[in-house]
């Protein structure tokens, strides 16, 4: 076992440690806390897996929007006042639902280590494929994404849309149109507003920049779309912008253009390449990255409306 | 071993011990706004120090501009949120 | 031990961890924290397939790891919806609980 | 590469019945208001143009129809497949989803005044929705794929069941996000070890390659557990009841009569499609046991309510029940397992008719009454002999009695469980009959007794009458020839030498 081989397991103890003591903590607060710094520990795992775009995703949004969305959660519970003891739970209860759990992990653990060696892989056929379908697209993950499991993409995007308006359909009936409540709450202070104008450019920046180069190297839509989700959150909290209303066409039509480019070039492929979801070879490329473009766009927009929640009523003029 | 290798090592080293006294003082520290101080340390010097060290030793100008940019992104929302918790903790003690 | 092993029984301590808290937990946001805890696992068991497939001058199998990056947006997404639902239940009374027996009104027989 | 699955005629039929209510979806959600409500009732008769001819190029061509999406064939494209049960459900889901948008217009209208309000827009959206994620799961051949799909599913399903906003649909509907949610994550883990084992998640590829070692039990029972969650089936019904009993009517409808079929429908895949090779007996057995469980604890629960609308809810978990009696009685090539699986596919369309046409009637009912108390419909019957019909002849069904969808069905299901030696499933098939028969009577014998009711409204004519009609279909399923049974098994793999 050399050096790095400790680090691992020390990470690896570490993270089911944090996790342990989000499940274990008393206090709700105290566990989201936990969650987010124990998501963080996650992204250093999927660098040792040798996944630096999920490393990316599970950092922006897996723990970052993620964190952001819960830590407001519990804010906004605490400030409830409502959090009422909770009832624990009877001893044995307690007892058969640990060991139904340790039987799933223990059952979990056996299939993993049992999976069959040599592994199954589509690796060789991805690599035969990249200068096809794959595109020319130097980023495998990208490639997949875009290309061979495009339609899964494409759905995942109207997962978002629906989560949108699931989210504002929990709103009050008269409040609907307005919009959500502020991330922050009663005011902006002077840090907070400093660090939105230094930040936000450059984070503006550096999401173009992943987005840009996933097409070759770790990075993406998903990713740069987060980093520009995260940004938009950042100008709201120091209230350099409002938040926009729920039934404003501009933020409809940013919300929506990534599932619907995506789906007009889908169906125009049947046209242009034969088949729904192809791209015609020679012009792959730059049309997979027009597609990401809007998917950023969408991403960008629909974190921030998921993590603001429902139109509020307070937040009218 | 050349000179620029002894200087990574001496930077990196000292920028380590920086993290290492950053995270003693954030478990052994009294208060909230002690174990800050303590936290603003480690994130700024430390890391500044870590990057130094590395910079000899990046491969292109372009990442060795990058290591720059991380460490000045660390250092302006680092030093932001310190503030921020600083005033958060203002306010719970009024 | 292999990162890939080690990995994979980190999944699987999540999972187990993340099902105990979920069935356990009577609170709602806990249960979404358990929920998220079992969801990173089975990502984890994404990634060691993936890594496993590494293979025609590939470090890892591209395909599961796409699909664990569908997966985490999807979960982000289920965990927006679940905030939404808890905060506004919270709003509505003073203890968040589940049952809706316990928010139905005495004398609630209208269907509307 | 040889041997690759290419595309068949028709196949791009099945991308569009999909693309269809998705790019609705879209163009519903930027203008929004009345906008929403028009799209989505005009891409009805579209949807069911659409799979008509599905079944129509089935049909002529006698086995599945396929579609490489991108031109990219499994393993590393996405493929989709129609087979005979695919096209029924499309058919099945179009007619449903076509019934509930003509019966919401009256409730989901947006109101004049207001170019855009929340009740309708959340309505009309999630309706398209469903309808585009039952669509992939019908046709879907890729488990991850399918994966997307079922959470779409649930995306669309949850906030319909809080539309009207109450504290206590809220409740229900966290409690079935909940639930849906650990679904879909155990489904998700067993994907995972499917790709590991076998490195193909293509539906028709793992039937060639799966062997049943370790991990791809393992990968069944997760995914099995997790559609079980999302079906409801005992003892994980407990989300169902308030969920589809707090909903408003159409939607109700649809969740009962559509959305639990659609993880139903994944089961099936799963151990028939998926797994055939497999020596399912115990598996078979445990489902049954299940099964035959929710069929008992399902309708007794059911008798005791109060409410009409969870009556209702409680006699879906009971129906459920009778689907998982498709494992044990379908299972393997013998002579029976084409009644069995006959048997499974009738019940799951004549409930899925017949419960939606009762929530539709509980829900003309209860805006007619003010309330939905059984105690209180003393001569209800009366003032509303029309929903008062369509309620009798579905509940015709749900007992099983002839001629009828239902009794098709539990005939079936007895033909099947005495051909193949294991008659103690016939106990829960008559028991459930009978009780069914008892919570039927419990709705009608206060209805049709002496009393006077106030009607506080009287329901439209029109939604009395798409409640009938979908009760109709329900009974004339039970005149259905052979060659419609003949239609349900095209595509089916079926494995010699297992039992």
């Amino acid at each position: 076992m050399n050096l790095l081989s400790y680090l691992d397991v020390v990470l690896a103890l570490l993270i089911v440690g944090v996790a342990s003591t989000t499940i274990a903590a008393r206090d709700l607060f105290a566990a989201v806390v936990g969650y987010v710094a124990y998501g963080l520990l996650l992204a250093f795992v999927w660098i040792r897996l040798y996944a630096p775009d999920v490393a990316l995703t599970e950092a922006a949004v897996g723990s970052g929007v993620t964190g952001v969305l819960l830590i407001t959660a519990g804010k906004r519970l605490g400030a409830l006042k409502n959090a009422a003891p909770e009832v624990q739970p009877a001893f044995t209860f307690k007892l058969l639902t640990g060991m139904l759990a340790a039987l799933v992990a223990g059952a979990l653990a056996a299939a993993i280590l049992l999976l069959p060696d040599p592994p199954p892989s589509l690796a060789p056929e991805a690599a035969a494929a990249a200068d096809g379908a794959g595109a020319g697209l130097g980023n495998p993950i990208t490639a997949v994404l875009m290309s061979y499991r495009s339609f899964d993409t494409m759905l995942e995007k109207m997962v978002l849309i629906l989560a949108v308006v699931g989210v504002w359909s929990v709103g009050a009936d008269k409040a609907w149109g307005s919009a959500p409540a502020e991330l922050r709450q009663p005011k902006a202070t002077a840090p907070m507003i400093f660090l939105a104008q230094m930040l936000a450019p450059v984070g503006v920046l550096i999401g173009i920049h992943i987005f840009w180069t996933g097409a070759n190297a770790p990075g993406g839509a998903f990713q740069g779309g987060a980093l520009l989700a995260a940004m938009w959150m950042v100008i709201m909290m120091a209230q350099l912008v409002k938040m926009p209303r729920v039934d404003a066409q501009w933020l409809r039509v940013v919300l929506v253009s990534g599932p619907a480019v995506f789906l007009i070039i889908g169906l125009a492929g049947e046209f242009t390449a034969g088949s729904f979801f192809a791209y015609p070879p020679s012009l792959a490329k730059p049309i997979i990255l027009f597609i990401e473009a809007f998917m950023v766009l969408s991403i960008a927009a629909a974190l921030p409306m998921l993590v603001a929640g429902p139109p509020s009523e307070r937040s009218d003029p | 071993m050349t000179l620029l290798d002894l200087f990574s090592i001496a930077a990196i080293g000292v920028g380590t011990f920086f993290f290492f006294a950053g995270t003693v003082g954030l478990l052994r520290f009294p208060d909230s706004l002690t174990r800050l101080h303590a936290l603003t340390k480690a994130d700024n010097l430390g890391l500044g120090l870590v990057a130094l060290g590395l910079l000899p030793r990046a491969d292109s100008a372009l990442s060795a501009l990058k290591l720059i940019v991380i460490w000045a992104l660390v250092l302006l929302s680092g030093s932001s949120t310190a503030q921020l918790i600083g005033r958060a903790l203002r306010r719970g003690r009024k | 031990m292999t990162p890939s092993v080690l990995a994979g029984l980190v999944g699987a301590s999540l999972v187990g961890l993340g099902l105990y808290g979920l069935i356990l937990h009577p609170h709602p946001l806990r249960k979404l924290l358990a929920f998220n805890l079992i969801g990173n696992g089975v990502f984890l068991v994404f990634g060691i397939v993936a890594r496993r497939g590494a293979a025609a001058g590939f470090r890892f199998d591209p395909v599961p790891q796409a699909m664990v990056i569908t997966g985490i947006v999807v979960a982000f997404a289920a965990s927006a919806l679940a905030v939404a639902l808890i905060l506004r239940l919270s709003a509505e009374g003073n203890r968040v609980t589940l049952d809706p027996n316990a928010w139905t009104r005495p004398n609630d027989g209208d269907a509307k | 590469m040889a041997g690759l699955e290419t595309t068949t005629p028709g196949g791009y039929l099945l991308v569009l019945a999909i693309l269809l209510p998705l790019a609705g979806i879209v163009v519903s959600f930027t203008p929004g208001g009345r906008h929403a409500e028009r799209i989505a009732l005009y891409s009805t008769p579209f949807g069911f143009a659409l799979a008509l001819a599905i079944a129509f190029c089935v049909g002529r061509a006698g086995k599945p129809i396929v579609y490489t999406i991108g031109g990219l064939p499994p393993p590393l494209g996405i493929a989709l497949r129609a087979d005979g049960i695919s096209a029924v459900m499309l058919i099945a889901a179009a007619v449903i989803v076509t019934a509930a948008a003509f019966y919401a217009r009256a409730k989901f209208a947006t109101p004049d005044g207001v170019r855009e309000s929340r009740g309708p827009m959340t309505f009309w959206i999630m309706l398209q929705a469903i309808w585009a994620a039952l669509a992939i799961i019908f046709v879907g051949g890729d488990l991850f794929n399918l994966y997307v799909a079922l959470e779409l599913l649930t995306f669309a399903a949850v906030p319909l069941v809080c539309i009207d906003g109450r504290p206590e649909t809220l409740a229900a509907a966290l409690r079935y996000l909940l639930f849906a949610l650990f679904g879909s994550i155990s489904y998700l883990l067993g994907v995972a070890l499917f790709y590991g084992a076998h490195g193909t998640l293509d539906i028709s590829l793992l039937a060639q390659r799966v062997q049943a070692t370790p991990v791809v039990w393992t990968a069944a029972s997760l995914m099995t557990a997790g559609l079980l969650a999302k079906t409801a089936l005992f003892p994980v019904h407990l989300w169902l009841p308030p969920a589809h009993a707090n909903a408003p009517a159409a939607a109700s409808a649809v969740l009962s009569g559509l959305v639990v079929k659609g993880s139903f429908f994944l089961t099936l895949r799963l151990w028939f499609y998926v797994l055939p090779a497999l020596p399912t007996d115990n598996i078979a057995a445990v489902l049954g046991w299940l099964g035959s469980a929710a069929v008992i604890v399902g309708s007794i629960i059911a008798l005791r309510q109060a409410r009409l609308k969870l009556l209702i809810a409680y006699s879906t978990v009971a129906q459920i029940g009778y689907l998982f009696l498709v494992f044990p009685l379908a299972a393997g090539a013998q002579t029976w397992s084409a009644i069995g699986w006959s048997a499974g596919l009738m019940q799951v369309l004549a409930h899925a008719f017949a419960k939606a046409a009762m929530f539709f009637s509980a829900g003309l009912l209860a805006e007619a009454l003010g309330h939905d108390q059984i105690a209180k419909l003393g001569g209800a019957a009366r003032a509303l002999p029309l929903t008062f019909l369509t309620i009798a002849l579905a509940g015709l069904s749900l007992m099983g009695l002839p001629p009828s969808g239902g009794f098709s069905a539990k005939w079936l299901m007895l033909q099947a469980s005495i051909a193949s030696g294991q008659w103690l499933w016939t106990i829960p098939i008559l028991a459930g009959s009978l009780l069914a028969a008892g919570y039927v009577w419990r709705i009608l014998a206060p209805a049709l007794s002496e009393g006077q009711v106030s009607l506080e409204s009287l329901p439209k004519r029109s939604q009395e009458l798409i409640a009938l009609a979908l009760t109709i279909i329900a009974l004339a399923l039970g005149f259905a020839p052979q060659t419609f049974f003949d239609f349900l098994e095209l595509g089916r793999p079926v494995v010699a030498g297992q039992s």
